[in-house]
């Protein structure tokens, strides 16, 4: 067991830590909850300069050829800042997408467009029903001659409004076990038939909405990884984005950590620091206890995937916990703050919104229940 | 003991479903709120026709042209309006000012305010809080020094709910600064409109327009506006504010919520093709939700019904409130889990569920744990009031 | 709405709380765990000569011919004292049960008994799968000719070792639907075939075993009720137990309160009482919301049980909230009293092991669950 | 970073689980404590298993006659010996006195006190809290009076685990009256049979007899027998107290007993025909069971981790001993839910399902969120230690 970091990895995290908090104070969040993308375009080409659009991608195809434990210290400190835009979604998932799953000539024409800059990504897999389940999607792909159709709806698509291009999660019909007729297409946000809804009001102000596809054709080109092979590659992307996001949710619960005990340092009523009533007190150390713990799982969890491992149970653990660690965080820190914490023009409440979001992406506990349960042979 | 209404009180809560179901407008958006321009033109012709029917004064003496009626009808009126979702009710003139000046107030002053509090034209707020001045209430700085017929009062209030509305406000200024904090505190009625008072919006975690913070730099206030004596405000303030506890508008909220949770679970499937209303963890957690509401329900209930006692029901209005500001933030967040990845939905989404209704009341009932003392205030109440344990802070 | 209490009733509930203070502090309690039946003969005989063993017995019967709402208020002075032996099944079960479904003579016979105090009653319902429904009753009442033949266990059985009379479910092989399958019996101790197992050991110290009958032949005059009538006696006689252990588990909850708030207005650390610190007092606090709240609840079921009314709803509702107020009420109470409160010597132990014992008696909350779902139309 | 375990640590994992399976009796009954004679007897010669193999003294720097294992391989040995529920380790003798000698005994009390520890001979026991003096440990009253060559002890002291069975004790006396609480008290060794000891049992709720009330009656201790120098007892008895605290022990007990409750609930039929384990809401509550719990455990890993960095994981240590006593709370209250109308039943009754033992379990830690420093002193620990919050108390 080694819960430190390397050299590098210092370097890293010290570096996002720093950059972060210069680039992404509470009033940078607020002015990119009415941005297009979330993400300005000067930011984004830092974040591409210092490396980080490219931290998962192989030196081969421009990017820095980093693991998912650096990503995560990265995404820790986004989590702390509450750095909003399409990073998550087309630096992790975007990246692993094509990584696991893409050929020579997508992973050298998108994965370079990701490293440089160029190129956002949205995974497209949730429907009406929202369940990360084979049989829930709907979405058809159906073969002409070598092209396919797509047809069909997806919701909750992060970045939806912004991405320039679509992974798109889509069912054969003809093919009646529902694991086996998935398959993943790569779809231009430009592709005629594809139809963006409006952006979504969220509670994180992101950039979610939905998206119809009317007989979308596409090309066998389009087609990312095998014919019928997409649910375990969709499997490996829901494994590292729940574990993505529950070190950036803890990252978050951190930062409200921080933010609470300087309150309760600072705060005063009936002629001392508010810190010093233990109803006060006692919430900042179960906070704390919540933000330890969530941490150490997430990074457990991580940690095992960078190493190649399946990681389901680990992963679902984390997730699982830092959903309920870091609501119950937000809870105790509204609490602690009193009024002021709940108006608009303070910080805690866009970490709290942000908890909530993060409760349901790459699943809820429900959709992580059975991987949880079989590490206790449940 | 006898759980159950009168004949009487059924036979009202009847009439008052009778004109909610004629009144509202069928198109009604109950996550809407007061926020909104056009919600607050609603309040205010709902507040007129309660006016009318007498129900804005309902629990007033008839002495005061109130219908007279017991704390336990006043809350039959309050359960229904809050699990109806109906606006118009009048929190800080009818239930909070009216009974104050009533008690405490002189003959003029009740001659001069209550007609139209009663009549629901005019719109009050409250000045208590202050930016340092929270749980620690009595620590109030605002100040109001006596110039002969009038006081000048200079300093801030916040998280004055609509204050951007009112035309008049109730404050607390000091106006003996050298008296020990509780005893130097003044409580007077002003008109908003006076020179010197600016309003500034608090927009609200929701995006909503609740709050205000007040500012007063040399308002002027005419000292028969002064109510109950000079130096007597934190009595005047306190010996009313139990009755502003009973708890049933929180409870209530969150009988409603799991209520359209309950519908909601019946009518969605699920996912492989099970209901929601079939899956055993929520079934187990909406059967304790709803013991723990029922319970709550029966507290306020309590409170009401000690009112009628003529007691003074410190002690269970504390409780009450604590129970039931808590269950409504159990129940939203269950909400929201209930709702999986739709729960992150605000209104105005067109794939929210129940309107987004759920997202909109997990933010408000934040505040409710909070406001009209922090439940830790009001646990030391049980403590210490209650239960006759020591001071602890 | 009236949460007052009549002259009547006042009376009646102050004389319980004045003769259980004096008959049963800690020590009694302690000495019962090892008696034979919890009660000895001349409390027994005092409790009939109060009248409260025959407090539900009609006028007619020998008894007071009071209601259950009476009956609710001994026994929540019962569980403020933690007053144990068969009072319970006898006074309030057997009595119901004979006065729900008894003939007139059966009633005539053993109702006079209970009210003179030389009879006790135990509901043998239970078993293997101890679930309160019809389904669950496996024990077989075989016809041989007029009379019944009953073989089977339960478990379970409240007071089983020292009852005089037990009240049988048992199921008619011969009819396949469950809740019609149902006869309930009226089996003396001493019947032969009857086999009544050691004393189980339990959280609370009470009397409970499991009882087998071996082909056990008792006439016609036996059958409580109608021939396949039983369930709906069964169900009402759990509703009424329901009910009546809620409120004897408000009335523990609440000398459970009592108990703390004094040891936390005296209990010194730090140079004051332990009361004035947050973390005490709030629980405390804490305790007192529980308490009232489960105590109001528990009235409400048994005041619409004694109009007539079904009130399940209701009484699924109390016992639900009854077993979660009343544990994490004694939670809450240990971990205020420190140390002295997990010792033999210290009476909290003794209400923590009842209020463990009465969340799983007449219905845990899973149980209640259906019933109390239906309230809110689920 | 790294997440698992080094080959080595894997190594001694397997060696010590093949130690466990070849020497615990098949028919052990891990229900049972060291309040039964038998199972003592099967604790003492366990331990001196333990002790012929070093492993008594696993963490013992080599220079004492150690190991010099690493913190991490020490949590490894405990984790197993707890999750097996193996009796024999040695708390008070190996865990604590002996660390403490090294630091601030004697070269003379080392040679005299450590080899027996090491062996497994001498059962020590812990005379710190008093009748008075809980979480307020500092205000302690035993005097200790300077009579020359030796102390003269008066006073009681409660809670004291294994007293009956211990051949001596360390013990906190105030030696100073005078002095500011924390600085007159010096540390004692006491061989138990001195004259003026008296050992009073105090049975637990549970029945079992694991404490004792000790009283101290002109007890005479050498002066050679005073660990750290007059009035520094204080220092003495504190710096060690962070390492009793990593929290293994009790995240392990949960584990366990989530384990054997999952493997019940596997093999239990429950009601109509379903299997326990296929219910919603026991699924939904095991599984975020089982989260905190691995949660819990990566917490106790990091404490033993930030041993091994030489730092001193005081906040941390009390996060894994709030979380990890209260996970055992929650587990076997679970357990209990889970069992249904068995849970009632307690070890020895026939009926009883998994022997009793999640009853018994339920009880026994009612005292950890108690014991070792209240999870209400541990989270102060934090607050003030861990984030600079102002004393509260």
């Amino acid at each position: 067991m080694d819960f430190g970091l390397t050299e590098q990895q210092k370097l890293i995290r010290d570096g996002a830590r720093t950059y972060l908090r210069e680039v992404c104070p509470g009033a940078y969040v607020r002015s990119m909850q009415r941005h297009p993308t979330g993400c300005p375009a000067e930011v984004w080409r830092k974040l591409s300069d210092m490396g980080w659009t490219g931290m998962l991608v192989p030196e081969d195809y421009g990017g820095a050829g980093l693991g998912l434990v650096e990503m995560g210290l990265v995404l820790e400190e986004m989590g702390a800042v509450a750095f909003p835009g399409p990073f998550f979604e087309t630096a992790v998932i975007g990246t692993s997408a094509l990584s696991l799953a893409g050929d020579e000539r997508q992973k050298s024409s998108y994965l370079r467009r990701i490293a440089d800059g160029s190129l956002t990504v949205s995974l497209a897999v949730q429907e009406r029903d929202p369940a990360w389940q084979p049989s829930a999607i709907k979405c058809a792909a159906d073969r002409r001659d070598e092209d396919w159709a797509l047809s069909g709806e997806k919701l909750f698509v992060g970045d939806g409004t912004s991405a320039g291009l679509f992974i798109v999660a889509a069912a054969d019909r003809s093919v009646s076990q529902a694991e086996a007729a998935v398959t993943l297409f790569l779809v231009p946000r430009e592709t005629p038939g594809v139809r963006i809804g409006e952006r979504w009001l969220t509670v994180d102000h992101d950039h979610q909405t939905g998206i119809t596809f009317e007989a979308v054709e596409v090309g066998p080109d389009s087609v990312l990884g095998k014919v019928g092979g997409g649910w375990p590659t969709l499997r490996r992307l829901f494994l590292i984005g729940a574990a993505m996001k529950a070190v950036e949710m803890a990252g978050g619960a951190r930062r409200v950590l921080e933010m609470t005990a300087e309150y309760a340092r600072k705060r005063e009523q009936f002629g001392k620091p508010i810190g010093g009533f233990q109803a006060v007190a006692h919430m900042v150390a179960e906070m704390a206890i919540y933000v330890e713990s969530a941490r150490n799982i997430a990074y457990q969890a991580i940690w095992r995937l960078a190493q190649g491992h399946d990681a389901a149970q680990e992963v679902a653990l984390a997730k699982v916990w830092a959903n309920e660690a870091c609501v119950r965080t937000a809870e105790l820190a509204h609490q602690s703050h009193g009024a002021i914490g709940f108006t608009q023009e303070h910080d805690l409440q866009i970490y709290t919104r942000r908890a909530l979001a993060g409760r349901v992406t790459y699943g809820d506990s429900r959709d992580h229940r059975d991987a949880a349960l079989a590490s206790i042979h449940l | 003991m006898r759980f159950e209404f009168t004949l009487a009180e059924e036979a009202f809560r009847s009439q008052l479903l009778t004109w909610i179901g004629a009144t509202l407008p069928p198109d009604y958006d109950s996550a809407a709120d007061d926020s909104d321009d056009a919600q607050w033109k609603l309040t205010l012709r709902l507040r007129r026709e309660l006016a009318g029917r007498g129900w804005l004064t309902l629990a007033w003496p008839k002495e005061y042209g109130g219908m007279g009626a017991s704390p336990m009808t006043q809350l039959i009126f309050n359960e229904e309006m809050a699990f109806q979702r109906v606006p118009g009710r009048d929190a800080f003139g009818a239930r909070m000012l009216a009974p104050t000046l009533m008690v405490h107030g002189t003959e003029e002053q009740r001659r001069r305010f209550l007609p139209s509090v009663a009549r629901g034209e005019v719109q009050w707020c409250q000045g208590y809080s202050e930016p340092n001045s929270g749980s620690d209430l009595a620590s109030l700085q605002t100040r109001a020094v006596d110039d002969g017929a009038e006081f000048v009062v200079n300093g801030t209030k916040i998280w004055t709910s609509l204050a951007h509305r009112a035309d008049w406000i109730f404050l607390l200024a000091r106006t003996d600064p050298e008296a020990s904090k509780h005893k130097g505190i003044s409580f007077l009625l002003c008109d908003m409109k006076t020179p010197g008072i600016t309003v500034r919006p608090i927009i609200n975690m929701a995006g909503e327009h609740h709050f205000n913070q007040i500012t007063f730099e040399d308002v002027r206030v005419p000292k028969d506006q002064l109510v109950g004596g000079i130096n007597q405000g934190w009595y005047v303030a306190t010996t009313l504010l139990d009755f502003e506890r009973s708890g049933i508008d929180y409870v209530t909220a969150a009988r409603r919520v799991i209520a359209d949770l309950a519908e909601y679970a019946r009518s969605e499937p699920g996912s492989n093709g099970q209901r929601l209303a079939d899956d055993g963890e929520f079934r187990a957690r909406f059967a304790l939700l709803a013991a723990e509401a029922e319970a709550a329900r029966l507290l306020a209930y309590e409170v009401a019904w000690l009112q009628g006692q003529e007691t003074l029901p410190t002690r269970e209005a504390s409780m009450s409130k604590v129970m039931g500001t808590r269950l409504m933030n159990k129940v939203t967040d269950f909400g929201l889990e209930l709702l999986g990845a739709y729960g992150q939905l605000d209104r105005g989404s067109d794939a929210a569920k129940l309107r987004g209704r759920i997202l909109r009341s997990r933010f408000e009932c934040i505040a409710w744990t909070i406001f009209a003392g922090t439940n830790e205030i009001q646990k030391n109440i049980i403590a210490i009031r209650g239960l006759g344990l020591p001071r602890n802070y």
